[in-house]
């Protein structure tokens, strides 16, 4: 049995020595990508789809450069795709190795185009589970246990090219698969709201956040807005993620777009197609589209903020109003 | 006024005959795309107790804020009944909670086994397919957990095959009996299949895909062409009562008027 | 390996074929406990220790008199203490035949006497778990997996004597231990609010209620206050438990009395050692208080309000103010 | 004002060595009894930064609400970092996240193995103890899986024994090298025994019981005679430094005015 990220024992034994105490974790995402993500590392991809995906902090990986990667995920669209993106215009300074993952595609807005570019070629390692797997391997990894049994996809060819191991159960004699945790080397992570410890509290679906950030090793939370300490544990069983987990937080205002945060933007209906459609013309042969967003929305620009200024207004304007999710349970105070 | 539609896309009339197989007071585990539409339809019509389940984590809520663009979008939780995540989601259907889960798939054997995964050789092509399609995503977790599935497909010859490339969602395995059981699995297995063509179920004894109904300007025969492999045709297969006005407004006007999923060729 | 409750497979097939409708399920405490509680169940007792216990279920259960039940929890005080006074006040009554259980005790307010009384008699089947061994148990129920692995307590006693097998972990070599999912065949829940629905909120720490509630066959749910549905959904991440799990709901103020109810009313430290006393007078040979005790508290009355009528109003008065839980989220409209 | 209080009780006593045993900014789980009241003793003097953890669920609260009487009561919750149940509070502890586990324990043998199940024979008597206590709790979880443990214990002969009737909660098993990591267990084991005669700790190479300091008005002979099993008695044992009176001031008055845990004897 090989492991990629760390190994059970060894993610036991890194946080066993890490320093949990309750401090200031604010650091600019420059310098948490830089501290916390390495070349090679395995990445835990937080998120669901295009919903409350990493965005800024991947951006900002591409603009520093990261190679060799292994992504572990359930079900992602943009983060990957930007990722991919980076991959084949310049794979000499951002790589994917290998993919632990369900799905990789956007539902309404279409298939990966660089999925089919980069598997058909066969330039990335595939593992394939289902969503239930994945999230139950991080599950397994953030319970400090090895493993998870779990009762599909049984007799799937998924079986036949993963590490999940079929055994029968001790207890009923019935056929049951056992799933192999995962610790990412380092999780990435976008919440709606965070404490400058840390703490997050997630609205709307949890996806499979918690699991993957307290299955890591390191972890890097953007937050759409960071609120006062007390208005976070003034609900402590609205909190996701403790404290103690966390090495690294940023306030990055729309740092899911032009992806969904649930209660405080939805997705960009016209920039995700216009994302989307570039990355179909470079699997098409036409690579000028694809350098040319990146250029403009990614290389051309220092951080979230300045993407999102060149978003028109009108855009950003539309995903705030007409985002339907469940706002805040409480009032709280927004840091100045 | 008619009663029914003289006017509807193949699209619609799939998401009207999934709508209608789906009972009232029955919890629906809904994958992307046709399935919530047709739950959402089903619940404006005669499944106003239909519970919604969707793998990101929101259960039981109404779909009355627009159609979600994804199973984790913000328009499935508007007063959901519980709201986690995906273990909470796929744990509920492992204990017997769903009693429907909703999929679709690329690629579909007699048995109801499912390829959403590649198209190509398979152990062989795995890292190099001919077609890479999204993956499993949650289809193979609900095909294997809830307790009867109901598959979403368009039917073309290519997409109906005696041996598929990849089986990503586990339908009746190859056939022999209690295969499912004897996987491991807790589900019963595919209740229908509702493609643009037809409606099918199983043989309860061999497991094999068994014609129920013809949809509109399909016959017998048209069904049997556009199927790569031989359907069990039994002497009582009816006519599928076309869409009704009411259900094609409702899908157009009502639950997806930009066609995000119904009007566009179909994909996985 | 026998099965206690339902097996894995049978509490699967029950729960298929549940009717998991949204309709109204308010019945009486009377009905609910004639209709889901019967002589033999295995009975998953809700709370720890003496917070949230379902004190109002198990004095109706007296009150109607059970036999040969298996009583599952992870740490119990007063529920367990109430039925056991029953049981050795009138055997012939009410019953306990066996407990899977990590933890009978009243913690600040002194061991339990009965525990002492039954189990140095030989008169309970006893099965020793951790609490987490428990609460792992029921978890593994609740998800609909046979097993769920654990590290712990390697290399106690408890191992001996319990269900629990250990493995070598098919991914690292290493010794593991696998618990058996505990599929009672009726939970006994106390909350601070639910809807008439069945959709439970559960305010501070959650114990094990929403797994003991989710692997069970039925579920019966106290309330301190029934509220209004849409007050219920307008915040589903609070959703503990949800409707569909629920057999019967019940609104019983105080139902947790005389233990705590977080935020809405403490322990009782006059009324507990008001009842453990007589308990540990019964050890010691008295029966006299004990039997009082129950003529008075339990029998002498027709419910629980009837029973906090006998309780000097000063003490409610006081269980309430001093009661410092966190309070609810949002405002809510009670069910008149 | 004198330094050192001139007037305590051995419980009192055994909270200050608790107390002063805790690390600040560690995360420390504790078992119901005397370790909130160490716990809450330390926060209070030389460690604010402690982060307690109780198994109910409650993460990192502030203990400034008065004695919990239960670690599942509301005071355990009191603007609490994370606030789900005991199985998230115990998968925090096995996935590391527990620098110290605080736990007591009715009989203890050298290698810091705990009894709070049973005293009478075992497996035959298990049935039928002679004395029945109240089981584990999650004592035997913290054994496990915190990174280290501490444990309290009242100090008298027959709770010290060579051999014990049951162990609930491992410490260093038999002894033998590697015997937790061996056994599977996730933490490294017991790290000092406080008890109302002495501090103790384990030798590296024996895992066997050491005493360390000895607490006022206690000697080296005095603890060995109070002790069922041989102490290894290193040279270096030194005298504990008595309670302060602001100390002893914080525990009667702060922490635990009614004498919930302090007062009483102490009991499992």
């Amino acid at each position: 049995m090989y492991w990629t990220g760390l190994s059970p024992d060894e993610a036991r034994q890194y946080l066993a020595n890490k320093d949990k105490s309750k401090r200031d974790k604010r650091v600019s995402l420059k310098e948490a990508v830089q501290k916390f993500v390495k070349d090679g590392d395995n990445i835990g991809i937080a998120g669901f789809v295009n919903g409350r995906q990493p965005i800024a902090i991947v951006h900002e990986i591409i603009r520093q450069g990261r190679k060799d990667l292994t992504l572990s995920y359930q079900s992602a669209g943009l983060a990957i795709e930007y990722l991919a993106g980076a991959m084949v215009l310049d794979e000499s300074k951002n790589s994917i190795k290998r993919m632990e993952l369900a799905y990789w595609a956007h539902e309404a807005f279409g298939i990966s185009p660089l999925l089919r570019y980069l598997s058909e070629r066969n330039k990335v390692e595939l593992e394939d589970w289902s969503n239930y797997n994945m999230s139950a391997r991080f599950k397994a990894g953030s319970m400090g246990l090895p493993f998870i049994p779990c009762r599909g996809p049984m007799g799937s060819d998924m079986l036949k090219c993963n590490r999940a191991v079929m055994i029968d159960c001790p207890f009923t004699g019935r056929p049951i698969m056992l799933l192999p945790a995962s610790h990412p080397n380092v999780a990435l992570v976008h919440v709606q709201e965070a404490d400058i410890y840390g703490n997050c509290r997630i609205q709307g679906p949890l996806f499979t956040c918690p699991e993957i950030a307290m299955a890591s090793a390191h972890i890097i939370v953007t937050c759409d807005r960071l609120i006062e300490h007390d208005d976070m544990t003034r609900f402590p069983n609205r909190i996701s993620i403790p404290f103690f987990s966390v090495d690294a937080v940023i306030e990055v205002p729309f740092g899911a777009y032009p992806g969904n945060s649930h209660g405080v933007y939805y997705f960009d209906e016209k920039h995700i197609p216009e994302f989307r459609g570039a990355c179909e013309k470079f699997r098409k042969g036409n690579a000028e589209p694809l350098k040319e967003y990146y250029d403009n929305y990614i290389f051309g620009v220092e951080n979230t903020a300045e993407f999102i200024n060149k978003i028109p207004a009108s855009q950003i304007l539309q995903v705030q109003k007409s985002e339907s999710g469940i706002r805040l349970d409480a009032a709280y105070t927004v840091l100045g | 006024m008619a009663k029914y539609s003289e006017d509807f896309t193949a699209q619609e009339m799939i998401v009207v005959a999934g709508s209608r197989t789906l009972e009232d007071n029955k919890v629906v585990f809904a994958g992307t795309g046709l399935p919530m539409v047709a739950i959402t339809l089903a619940q404006l019509t005669h499944g106003p107790g239909i519970v919604p389940v969707f793998e990101a984590g929101a259960v039981g809520p109404e779909l009355s804020r627009g159609l979600p663009l994804s199973v984790g979008g913000s328009r499935t939780t508007y007063k959901a009944n519980y709201l986690l995540g995906l273990n909470s989601a796929f744990e509920l259907t492992q204990r017997g909670y769903a009693d429907i889960g909703f999929i679709g798939g690329a690629e579909i054997d007699p048995y109801g086994n499912l390829n959403s995964t590649m198209m190509g050789s398979f152990p062989e092509g795995y890292q190099k397919p001919k077609t890479r399609l999204p993956g499993s995503g949650g289809a193979s977790d609900m095909a294997c957990s809830c307790e009867r599935t109901i598959i979403i497909m368009v039917h073309e010859p290519r997409r109906f095959n005696e041996k598929i490339d990849y089986i990503t969602s586990p339908g009746y395995l190859d056939g022999s009996p209690n295969a499912r059981w004897r996987a491991g699995m807790a589900g019963q297995g595919p209740h229908r299949v509702i493609t643009t063509k037809a409606i099918m179920g199983f043989d309860d004894e061999t497991k094999r895909m068994k014609l129920l109904a013809t949809l509109p300007g399909e016959t017998v025969n048209s069904v049997q062409e556009a199927t790569g492999f031989e359907l069990i045709i039994p002497n009582d297969v009816y006519e599928f009562e076309p869409p009704t006005v009411e259900e094609i407004r409702l899908i157009r006007e009502v639950i997806d008027p930009l066609g995000y999923f119904v009007r566009k060729k179909i994909k996985e």
